[in-house]
């Protein structure tokens, strides 16, 4: 049977829900030998700075009962080798581009914007506003105020859909989503990883050199799921699911309480294939519980469920 | 590709082991240096290097220390348990060192595993080998004649730089992997392999970090073997 | 060797710093069979209601990759209850009690507040801030003003130490943990189950009736090790640390944060003889590396770790 | 005291099977209806309850239906994988029932478990025992003599309740274990043995409630059998 997995948000058509999550796959091209980019909805690229960052001095990762704590700390070329080295090569990568920006200032954001604006092969930008591992600095998406403003600057410089990157953890999700929404934001995406933390305890210091990171994984998935859960009943505006989706039954849940795209962060960084393995899992699903299209169970869990159609 | 993995054979002895896994996949022209991205079925979730120590007809040999998690759960395994591998991933020694030389293999603890495969890939290269350890224990991992290569502390109060010094001349290289209190004690131009942890194993996820006197590079992808002149070594 | 597990908080002496987390022991007398109560630091009793109540309609417990989902809501017999039926009882606990409470207006704190203090056996009062699964409520923890209000009205009703217990889930703990002791609290509980959730593919609905509970388990370890570790960084006060404590390196690790005392919620649920395993175990760990006493590892992480003593 | 619990032979048909553990200490005077709290090493988090099927000299047999992590894990199991039980933990059968009457047992898929081990130890009280299932593959679990009991839907278009519509008679009891819509269709004063999500088994942290006209009560330390026209139905 065919089940069409197709989904139409931003006035874009997805060949389908599984888009990978900013970061683990960088900007992708190292992942090229191990996916067939053609099988996913989008790439969304490796976060880019205004200025060449080195990141974080290592170590930069660790894992933790059901998740990963990164501390990579946005190693990126800048948005000057980004636009001179990347994005000639982007066309090599057989699906959409989400590019990820993220500022430290307003001005870095202005600039930031207008470059990925111009860019060609970039059909969306995300927002970036949750990174976990920048020293010293707060999240703009801790406050719906901060939220608001960059969202405004963006919308400001772009016709092209924005995407605003999310925290999972703060105390209402919902108030900052809004206040994206209001400035012009086209879609959420729900979220970054979880401020967390390892202490080694036989050297009685944190496992990080910058002592905390981001929590990713099958550990957050039900965190950030109710997250996803409570802005969709709050707001009419498309989600992209991202924490914690290892197999096709988290992509589902995801779908379920309101995402209409999936990421993939730590999945795909474990598994290059997770994508290819989802998608299948996805579609045996629809086909199994004879839904003709992944549309239909987007968001259920607030009408009913399944069973209801 | 996840390949599964069956453990068929283990050898332990205290914290090192020897594990042999029939894989149902190949491994595609493994060298020496590389490494598969093991994990396990859940947890730990992430998937984690090892040095391909022996690889014949589907059948591939780790030598593994226990350190922690999925370390712990290989040696507390049953026969039989899945796992899951995917590889060889990182650059073959013989791709970044001087093809013309002949290479002391110098090894510590789990770093043997790499020099292992070489010196059975390569073994006209090799002109000597000290593989250090600290405890007798570790002899009944080894045949007889493995054991000639055996540098142990608790022994001979030695170290493998100590009998380095010993023998060393120019114009014979060094290929290491071992801790890196011992690589740091290392001649400048020697050859050395670096452990970080990982993410992805390809280069993507910029977990594996070093930094270089030509900025950070990633183990994974650029090494595992640097020069060891051109490592920062205070950024490790 | 003589390790000296003992800690000294609130001027109390409690012979080792693992203690029982409110909940998942209830009130500790089905327990009495499969541990020995004269082993554990103490034992916060199950949060007492002003009225009694049944509970969330089941499923009210569901597993999830590293944790355990709960959305119980507060089973209890009321404050009358349990001072006729439970408070006679507690001194088969042959340990030190701390008494929970929650109320759902400032009045009921207030009897709740004068109803612990009177009882005698109960040594310490928590304020149960932070309950994620109670329907339609927000939690007072997720705001830094009602929490002073909260522990306002517990201050001037009694002169047993109060202890605050707060969610994790929030954007800025350090916030809060400040408002609960300028209000006067002594120490805090860092912290209650993150607000989660599941759904069943399946039926395309939430497991659990209510939809959301509280994630507790190794998943949310990392998370609260990293409040723990900042409210320790900005606070001079007693923190107990809960949060995915399974082990004894879990307990060494968030005492290295920065907690006096280790609460142990969904460890003692799985295995009732947890607390005892893992205080073997911290013993062992202070043995091997020759530290006399537990309280020297309190809060290491802050402080160069454990090679700088 | 959480016991080892070495898996020593199994024996699977498609989604059910019968897990032979063999137990590193003793469970204490076992009695039908009661279920021990079974552990994976890592994942899940959570032990989970089963009902004890069989037990002699420190071998617990368990016969368990896949249906989601913890199950999944047992099955794909190699023999020698260890688990950790508890228990035996919830109310003997012959503590809650008529000790004068005789039963019939009317058990639908993994319900069946502890039915098999009422039937073991108190024979004389067994009237009839009726075993329903869905397919025919599950016939290679028994024996001849126990397929006897077998009502199998696929082969005979039955189920157990329909069966039981035929030799039902008041003097006789009814214990049933099985799927919730199976026990809303018996009789009012049957015993049924309810399931719910556990948490500690013990009756500490409130999981697993179920309401009864007698207000709120707990599978675990009140059960797991109630009387059926005792139970709050809409409430489960
Ligand atoms: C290219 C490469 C090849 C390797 N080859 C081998 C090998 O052949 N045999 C072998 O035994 N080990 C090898 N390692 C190291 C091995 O990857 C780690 O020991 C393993 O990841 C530990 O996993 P764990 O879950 O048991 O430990 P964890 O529970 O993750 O950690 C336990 C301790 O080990 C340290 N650690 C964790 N991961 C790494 C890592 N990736 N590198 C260095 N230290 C780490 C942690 O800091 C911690 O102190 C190699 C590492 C790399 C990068
Ligand atoms: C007293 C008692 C005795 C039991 N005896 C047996 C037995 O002998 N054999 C057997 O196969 N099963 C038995 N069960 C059910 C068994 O506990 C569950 O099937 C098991 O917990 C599922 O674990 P899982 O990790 O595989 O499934 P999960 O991944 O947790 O869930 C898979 C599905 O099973 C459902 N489920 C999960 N836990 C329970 C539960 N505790 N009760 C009912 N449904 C649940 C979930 O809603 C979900 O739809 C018993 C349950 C109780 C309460
Ligand atoms: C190694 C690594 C690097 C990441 N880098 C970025 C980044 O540059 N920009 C970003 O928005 N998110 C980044 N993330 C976060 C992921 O996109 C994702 O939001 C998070 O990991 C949660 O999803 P997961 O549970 O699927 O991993 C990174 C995550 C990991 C593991
Ligand atoms: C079944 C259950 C019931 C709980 N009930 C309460 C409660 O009544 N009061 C309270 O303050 N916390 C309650 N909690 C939260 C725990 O005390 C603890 O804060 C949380 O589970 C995190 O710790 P853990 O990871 O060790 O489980 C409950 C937790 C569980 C699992
Ligand atoms: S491990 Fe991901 S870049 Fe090296
Ligand atoms: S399972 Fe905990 S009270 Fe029944």
């Amino acid at each position: 049977m065919g089940v069409d997995l197709s989904v139409d948000v931003f006035g874009i058509k997805f060949r389908n829900p599984i888009i990978l999550a900013s970061g683990p796959v960088g900007f992708g091209f190292e992942l090229m030998p191990y996916l067939d980019f053609s099988n996913v909805g989008a790439i969304t690229l490796k976060t880019v700075t205004l200025k060449p960052r080195e990141g974080n001095p290592p170590p930069r990762l660790v894992d933790s009962h059901g998740g990963v704590i990164n501390s990579i700390g946005l190693q990126n070329p800048g948005i000057e080798g980004f636009v001179e080295e990347i994005a000639p090569r982007l066309k090599e990568l057989k699906t959409i581009k989400i590019g990820s920006i993220a500022g430290f200032s307003m001005d870095e954001w202005e600039i930031l914007g207008e470059e990925m604006d111009k860019i060609k092969e970039i059909k969306i930008i995300e927002l970036n506003l949750s990174c976990p591992n920048v020293k010293g600095k707060r999240r703009w998406a801790e406050d719906a105020e901060l939220t608001q403003k960059v969202v405004k600057i963006a919308r400001k410089l772009t016709n092209k859909p924005i995407i605003a990157k999310l925290a999972p953890d703060v105390t209402d999700i919902v108030e900052i989503a809004k206040a994206a929404v209001d400035a012009g934001a086209d879609g959420l995406a729900i979220g970054n990883g979880i401020q967390a933390m390892r202490i080694d305890v036989e050297t009685g210091l944190p496992v990080l050199k910058l002592k905390t990171g981001g929590l990713g994984g099958p550990a957050i998935k039900p965190i950030t799921l109710a997250k996803v859960f409570k802005t969709r009943e709050a707001l009419d505006v498309p989600i992209i699911g991202i924490g914690g989706i290892m197999n096709w039954q988290d992509a589902i849940e995801h779908a379920m309480a309101g995402a209409s795209l999936l990421g993939l962060g730590t999945a795909v960084m474990v598994d290059p294939e997770a994508p290819v393995r989802i998608i299948e899992g996805i579609k045996a699903f629809l086909d199994r519980k004879k839904i003709e299209s992944f549309n239909k169970i987007i968001g259920v869990a607030h009408k009913g469920g399944l069973n209801v159609h | 590709m996840l390949i599964e993995a069956e453990l068929k054979e283990k050898k332990i002895s205290k914290d090192y082991g020897l594990f042999t896994f029939k894989l149902y996949g190949d491994l595609e022209n493994p060298e020496a240096g590389q490494f598969v991205m093991l994990k396990a079925s859940d947890e730990p979730v992430l998937a984690k290097p090892f040095s391909i120590y022996s690889y014949k007809n589907r059948e591939l040999t780790l030598f593994i220390k226990r350190v922690g998690r999925l370390t712990g759960k290989i040696f507390s395994s049953p026969i039989g348990e899945m796992f899951y591998i995917r590889g060889p991933h990182g650059n073959p020694y013989v791709d970044l060192i001087d093809g013309e030389k002949q290479y002391i293999l110098v090894g510590g603890g789990s770093g043997i595993a790499p020099l292992n495969f070489f010196s059975e890939l390569h073994p006209t290269m090799v002109y000597e080998k000290f593989y250090g350890f600290k405890g007798s224990y570790i002899r009944e991992l080894f045949t007889e004649k493995e054991q000639r290569n055996l540098i142990i502390e608790e022994e001979s109060g030695k170290t493998v730089i100590d009998v380095l010094k010993d023998i060393y001349s120019e114009e014979i290289g060094i290929l290491a992997c071992g801790p890196v209190p011992m690589l740091k004690n290392l001649p400048a131009t020697s050859y050395v392999s670096l452990e970080a942890m990982m993410g992805c194993g390809i280069g993507t996820c910029k977990s594996c970090a070093v930094k270089t006197k030509k900025g950070v590079k990633l183990v994974c992808k650029n090494g595992p073997l640097f020069r060891k002149e051109e490592i920062i070594w205070e950024w490790i």
